[in-house]
């Protein structure tokens, strides 16, 4: 057994997180920081963050990351960052010449109690920041929610940064799509495009995370938000804020400063997520939802109906970000599927909520201690038919020979979650064909010769 | 390219100050007359640098290997997770009920309110969490940041848990991120306290003849399996691996060794000192990295124990091997010969693989390390010259003491005997002496010098980590990581020869690297009309 | 053992087939039809053909497959079909009002020596067939060359029927597409749009054997080539046959019939067909190829130098049909990996030519006795650490362990070929996506405790 | 709907002699007094049928479950190709090593020139590559449509083969498809031959003391095995079981069983009465599809052999079985009682499958069969008044004589004493019987039909095949395959009704199908504005 001190007996922990369901904030805010067009991150705090998320975002799309640091030693840690900072701030600008910086913050940072937007403005007063750059700063301790805070919170600063208000609203929205795969992001925007509506994303990793190979390294990928969208994002008719988690705050940040009109939805994955998402983007725009999706989705329930008799029933374990959780539980469970045990160590109230209503007999959990561990004893005491989630879910699988489909973040031994999306009905056809494929492989696996099947 | 040129092309982009900085820290080799580099100094904040921290280096390298001590992160989740099995630490349990927490990441997971109010109570209810679940045998505990800055004291915590235990090692590590300038003071850290913690309290000592320990091998990629087989077939004990694949027990019985065998210098040499301060064991510099390096280093132990036996078996244990290799590489050569590599990884490992991309007949245009010292580049004969500067000097430096009881005179004696001779103890020349005359030597190097430099000199495969990997290919260069070994290995010893010969053959000689370029870039298409228009 | 009759002893067999990697013409004629609008595909024979490639469209699909049959009974037999046929004709326009029906011979109805178009012409002449509706013929022996020789028999049909002569060539150009599935076709359409190059495709099942589920059965779907695009084909500026058995005589019909230029292609299928393809369409229709597939190209280039190590020199064994196996096999020697047992039953020198330039050293065949069996006897003499081929694959893919992708036709036991393309650069990126999957599946299935890799 | 309303909506579009030919084959039905129903002729050209031909009858059906015959289709590659593991022929070979040939797929790939100058040679050609490759024990030879129409003679070839081997049996068939109006004229051309060149051949008799065969069960899905094992509690031996998961070792000695018992009545009542003839084996009609079709069906075996002990076990496995089936109905039957169905679909399983769903509370609002005959709707009684036309006719009847040396009158005798006691033998009464009035016969329904009557009904289940599958779940019905179970089953048995009760449960009340309407459908969307122009 590779966890082989896994116990089949589940006592509450009250301090110790084993095998955790969520890694901290400055990753959320680097990767969000991604999605803006000509954006270098920065991370202030020690060096070893942002070498550790950059390795862990590279890890997840075999990409280059690039990111700067202000690399306390203990000297900054004791007298405050301001120095590295500002140093950081020239020092990227002559070299990289980013249109932005997005600086987070990290627990170091945090505790000693650096003022970015101070510094950052004492680098304008003092010229280290060139004309028309931009900084964004986002505060992302690191020991406050998970790496989905910080996500929404540089989201957040997006939002409360480059946007202009605007008296008159025009006819476009807003997207805010959530942490998802920039496979996703584009998604989004075919289906808008689709749609006939148009519309301003950010962030937007797509074109930055799926980089082409060329034979140059772009330095600046040509994907990502562009300065003047973020600005007239102000003027927009009406913000999507897809994600509770991830967006809802970003939305409102817009809300507050441009009087956007704004609502969260769950991200559109899965049908009926989709479905509401479509539905109030038609009743918002009054542009009808035209054929194309219409199909899009009669194939999605289509392959349902075929195949149902592989799905139903089956018992799954999962674990990830809330606000891929909630629409994808909502999703298994209309396919005939029974989530079962299900855990992120993301914290709020809002997760506990939805899992009571929408799958009431399962084991769920959110925030400290509701980690990896505590679900694999979950699947000890009940198992499963189906593991859902990142990476590390890989030594469950084998261990308990469990079917299993990566899905979340971080996924660091597979490849195609950069290219081919989950959202919208067609990445909910990829999601039912990974899921029949991994059950009817063990089925396949598992048969005797006299049931092995030909036609399934 | 003159130097004088290459130096303007990579680092003139820089503001005054920042060259003036890196510019030490840029050398075109001699390695007759070595120059002086700057290593281990801060990293510039902004550059995007290689480097990691203190925390990484600790925990993530020397205890990461261990699989039989409970390893809590005493901070908020981050650190755990993202040293959490992200560094291929192989190990071989003694059976399938053996303890193996390798697979597991074990945090404190600090909220706000710990961070407030202190985290040394969550601190402490974790490790008696982990003890109730798991007895094991030790915890350890890491301080990450927040930790040091809030003032929970994780040594009082441990000492108060191991009391309480009775039977459970409990220490911990004041590693905290931002000390130090790179790894390095992680690595020292760690050392330091599995020096005062954990050597020496189990003196027994097994009846074999050849007792040594490796030292600073931490068995990526199955490296100290290689190693330990290759021993094992000339009857050399190894009675500890720092840290591959390590137990705790091993570490507790390591000063009952005759000699240290050192593979990566700069993580580990803190060690051999004090273990020969205080138990006099001497140690070596070896390498097993490359088929001569392994031979070389083989038959210095032969050396050592001035066996006939022990020798005849080396002896016939590399003509066995090296036959075997020689197979394999006059098949591979022919291929690699004649292209360039570039390294810029870690401490050793920058200089111990030039060793297989020279039998390769590969040229090493250019190297560096992400977290060395002077002494790494230009040889321990530099140590007593190396400025204590302040980020260095708030790394514990232990006081060693000799153990009266527990030192080894004899092996000293052996050791001076040995000298006279002309063997060489306790000494490393660094890697600026093996390097060709004119090839560059740069420390710290920053994401965009290396870009400069692979635009400027076009190597065939760059050497470095996963941070580089993507950028460099992106430039149509293979990036080989040999930090990861890209998950492939072992690359130690004969067997770990062939292995990366046969991944630099693939690497270099692979067709796909050909495809990037799209056929209409040419400017071929596009040149005709659709319909004649008549 | 599943297969536990197959020996290594490879002997040449010169009357017996074992387990084919064919079957016969009529099937990929019904197929073709399928892909003109309102068009109802008629087997001219026994009725157990037509049941036969209903029952095996509708397993590859998992959608429904209408077709008529002339139910040959032993007098028909002895005294020839046309009274059945031309009641099939009167029954199908009567019930079921196609615009189109497709007859296809058997070898039945051409053992006996029917001849359809006087059958045709007879139904026409008694007015069995309504004003405006069409009747195309092929004839398919399935005694001679394969499904796939019965897919180019009916296009080249559908080729000589409708088209119609136009002295001005106009800027459009027709695409033959092969024998590819309704998502490569759907994917051949998106390129064309990117390209911003008018054109006919025929056939075109997309919209029809990938339908939506809606609660109603369309008897005819609504996809398929329509009538008038298939008349305008006869004044498009070039034709694009892909596929030298599937498409070359099509394109040769049109161009004696309409006189469109036209040449032939392989299916665009991995990266370097695919660029020849793009090439030739920029060249012919002066539209550049725009950045959106240029970036396409660049991610499927990104994916294979990343994944490099994983797929060099990986032996592969496989089946199926020329059109697709020779790009198939430049395209896995591009990117490093090794076919080493390929097999085709379809005949045809053009097939041995390619490969023996593409991979001379591989053992390969078609043709009679070119079968799966013989090429497991390959395997079991020289293992493979991949096949590639249709459902039937599974059995050798058990016995021996081995990494299985299934593409090709039957593929009975799993989902998602009708939805997801292989064609084009996406295509390819699938492709490499799920090769990708099971090789490294099998790599954690088989790896030891201490070598079980997270990141991959 | 009145019937006349019912015939008027779904037969009216069809051209006149269509509607009259089609009409006489859709009955309302009255149990009590059965009508005549038009079924066993030819279908009507480009209507759309359920039918294949007599090749699959032959070939795929009763051949097909055989797992130590070669069989070899000779013809072009596609019929041998489409029989080719479609039909779920589970089978148990007896060891690792035991011959299993049901993977396989024998042809011989008929070409043009084989059809222009003979393909005997060809054919005798790959019996003897196959009898080189695999010296099964026997080789049987399927002819495809040209075959008989080139004049191969199959019978000669495989004649002179078997001659010339002499270890191996080798048989033809002459089932070419455009024989008979469906797969029915092949299953009796298959057992025509099995009968003429395999049974009788060993005339070995095991000392069990309950010997019987099961005729017309071919273990789709695992059937025969459920029955197997139910046999074997009771201490019954199946000598042979024709011919799911069938030898030709177990054919050749079903002629020393002391009873037949018929499943599908149509495929094989044929065997029964040819085996009554000649060796005085009586038959009885069982259904094991059901709970208490299963229980009857055993009991019915108890009063047979008129033994005490094994009517006290067939009871004891009766109570034991019934108890669990009962708890699981319990649960289930709330689901669905209330619910419809329809079953279109072979012979037999129109008929026995109506069992299962009388069980579930479930309604069967129309049956009937794709290639039955008229006995097999109105019963046997029938037979004599069936009209023998053309497509019948050239069906060969086997002529068969009593063989003085096995023909067992003990069993005759024992048969006559139990008919005086008012059991029945040779009996089938057929489905009519069985059916609720006023619900709808139709045989060999067409595609048009099938779909008015959907839209009619609204079924809450269809049952058919693969090619109705698809177009009847577009119109929101699932469809319940009774050919391959949706690779489901086992369904026979007590075993396989639990299974079959959790299948049409999960099918008719999964929510998948109530997510088919897109929201917007419903016209709720797109009724506000894009921005307020003010």
């Amino acid at each position: 057994m590779l966890l082989r001190h896994t116990i089949d007996e589940v006592k509450e922990r009250k301090a110790l997180t084993i095998n955790p369901a969520k890694t901290c904030q400055p990753v959320g805010a680097m990767y969000a920081s991604l999605g803006l067009h000509g954006c270098l991150p920065h991370s202030h705090g020690s060096q070893g963050c942002c070498s550790y998320h950059r390795s862990a975002l590279t890890r997840h799309y075999k990409e280059p990351v690039m990111s700067g640091t202000s690399s306390f030693t203990e000297g900054s840690s004791v007298f405050g960052g301001q120095s590295n900072l500002i140093q950081a701030f020239n020092n990227m600008f002559t070299v990289y010449d980013p249109d932005i910086i997005a600086v987070h913050t990290t627990c170091l940072s945090e505790t000693i109690g650096d003022d970015v937007s101070q510094i950052a403005q004492k680098a304008i007063d003092d010229g280290k920041v060139p004309e028309g750059k931009y900084i964004v700063q986002a505060s992302t301790p690191s020991y406050v929610g998970s790496h989905v805070t910080g996500f929404a919170n540089m989201c957040t600063s997006i939002a409360k940064t480059f946007p202009e208000v605007s008296e008159d609203k025009l006819n476009f929205v807003n997207i805010l799509p959530g942490w998802v795969e920039p496979s996703d992001m584009k998604e989004l925007k075919r289906i808008m495009g689709i749609m006939h509506v148009p519309f301003v994303m950010f962030p937007d990793t797509s074109g930055v995370m799926d980089a082409p190979q060329t034979g140059k390294h772009n330095f600046f990928p040509k994907g990502g938000t562009k300065i003047p969208d973020l600005k007239r994002a102000g003027s927009a008719a009406y913000t999507f804020a897809l994600g509770k988690f991830c967006s809802e705050d970003a939305g409102l940040a817009l809300k507050k400063k441009c009087d956007v009109e704004f609502e969260t939805f769950d991200i559109p994955l899965g049908l009926k997520a989709t479905d509401r998402f479509l539905m109030k983007l038609s009743e918002v725009t009054g542009c009808p939802v035209p054929e194309e999706l219409e199909d899009e989705r009669g194939q999605l329930v289509d392959m349902i109906t075929d195949m149902e008799q592989y799905l139903y029933g089956k018992k799954i374990a999962m674990y990830g970000d809330p606000d891929n959780l909630i629409p994808l539980t909502e999703f298994l469970v209309d396919i005939g599927m029974k989530p079962v045990h299900i855990v992120t160590g993301t914290p709020g109230k809002y997760f506990t909520e939805k899992m009571a209503s929408l799958v009431p007999d399962a084991n769920f959990k959110n925030g400290p201690q509701a980690d990896m561990y505590l679900m694999h004893q979950w699947i000890k005491n009940e198992p499963v038919d189906l593991l859902i989630g990142n990476s590390y879910g890989k030594y469950i699988a084998k261990d308990e020979n469990i079917p299993f489909v990566r899905m979340g973040f971080p996924i660091y031994d597979r490849v195609g979650h950069s290219y081919f999306p989950l959202v919208g009905y067609r990445g909910a056809l990829r999601l039912v064909e990974k899921i029949l494929s991994v059950i009817m492989d063990k089925i396949d696996a598992e048969s005797t010769e006299e049931k092995f099947e030909l036609v399934m | 390219m003159s130097y004088e040129k290459i130096d303007e092309y990579m680092l003139d982009k820089y503001p005054k100050k920042v060259y003036r900085k890196r510019a030490k820290s840029v050398l075109p080799n001699d390695p007759a007359e070595p120059g002086e580099i700057q290593a281990n100094v801060r990293t510039i904040p902004g550059i995007i640098t290689q480097r990691g921290c203190t925390y990484a280096g600790c925990k993530g390298v020397i205890l990461g290997p261990t699989r039989d001590i409970v390893n809590i992160t005493h901070g908020p989740i981050g650190c755990g997770f993202y040293s959490w099995l992200t560094r291929r630490n192989q190990t071989r349990p003694e059976s399938d009920k053996a303890e193996n927490f390798i697979p597991y990441c074990f945090s404190t997971d600090m909220q706000d309110s710990n961070i407030v109010f202190g985290g040394e109570a969550k601190l402490k209810e974790a490790i008696q969490e982990a003890y109730d679940m798991f007895h094991p045998k030790a915890i350890a505990v890491f301080s990450t940041c927040p930790v040091g800055l809030i003032g929970d004291d994780v040594h009082a915590a441990s000492k108060e848990m191991k009391a309480k235990f009775g039977d459970c090692n409990v220490f911990g590590f004041s590693c905290e991120g931002y000390k130090g300038v790179s790894q390095s003071a992680g690595h020292h850290i760690a050392n330091n306290q599995i020096f005062k913690h954990v050597v020496g309290l189990d003196d027994t000592r097994s009846d074999s003849k050849f007792r040594v320990n490796l030292l600073g091998e931490y068995n990526i990629g199955g490296d100290g399996f290689v190693i330990d087989e290759l021993f094992e077939r000339c009857g050399i004990e190894i009675v500890s691996t720092f840290s591959g694949n390590s137990t705790i027990g091993a570490f507790e019985n390591s000063h009952t060794a005759d000699l240290n065998l050192i593979m990566c210098h700069r993580s580990i040499n803190y060690v051999a000192d004090m273990m020969e301060k205080k138990y006099g064991i001497p140690w070596l510099k070896v390498n097993f990295i490359g088929t001569e390096a392994t031979s070389k280093s083989l038959r210095r132990l032969g050396e050592y124990f001035e066996d006939e036996e022990l020798i005849a078996k080396i002896e016939a244990v590399i003509v066995e091997e090296e036959v075997k290799v020689k197979a394999e590489l006059d098949l591979i050569k022919p291929n690699t010969k004649g292209k360039t590599t570039m390294l810029f990884v870690g401490a050793s490992r920058a200089h111990h693989y030039q060793e297989l991309f020279n039998e390769l007949g590969m040229e090493t245009l250019a190297a560096g390390y992400e977290f060395a010292h002077r002494d790494d580049y230009e040889g321990r004969r530099v140590i007593p010259n190396i400025k204590v500067d302040a980020d260095s000097r708030n790394i514990e430096e232990l006081h060693i003491e000799k153990d009266e009881a527990k030192y080894s005179q004899k092996l000293q004696d052996k050791k001076a005997a040995l000298e006279a001779k002309g063997v060489e103890f306790s000494d490393y020349d660094g890697i600026m002496v093996e390097m060709e005359k004119g090839s560059l030597v740069i420390d710290d190097i920053s994401h965009y010098e290396m870009e400069k430099l692979i635009d400027m000199y076009k190597p065939s495969i760059f050497c470095a980590g996963i941070k580089e990997k993507f950028a460099v290919q992106k430039m149509g260069i293979p990036l080989k990581q040999l930090h990861s070994y890209d998950y492939g290995g072992p690359y130690a010893g004969y067997k770990g020869a062939v292995n990366f010969y046969k991944d630099i053959d693939r690497m270099v000689n692979t067709k796909v690297w050909s495809l990037i370029k799209a056929p209409w870039a040419t400017g071929a298409a596009m040149n005709a009309s659709f319909v004649k228009v008549s």
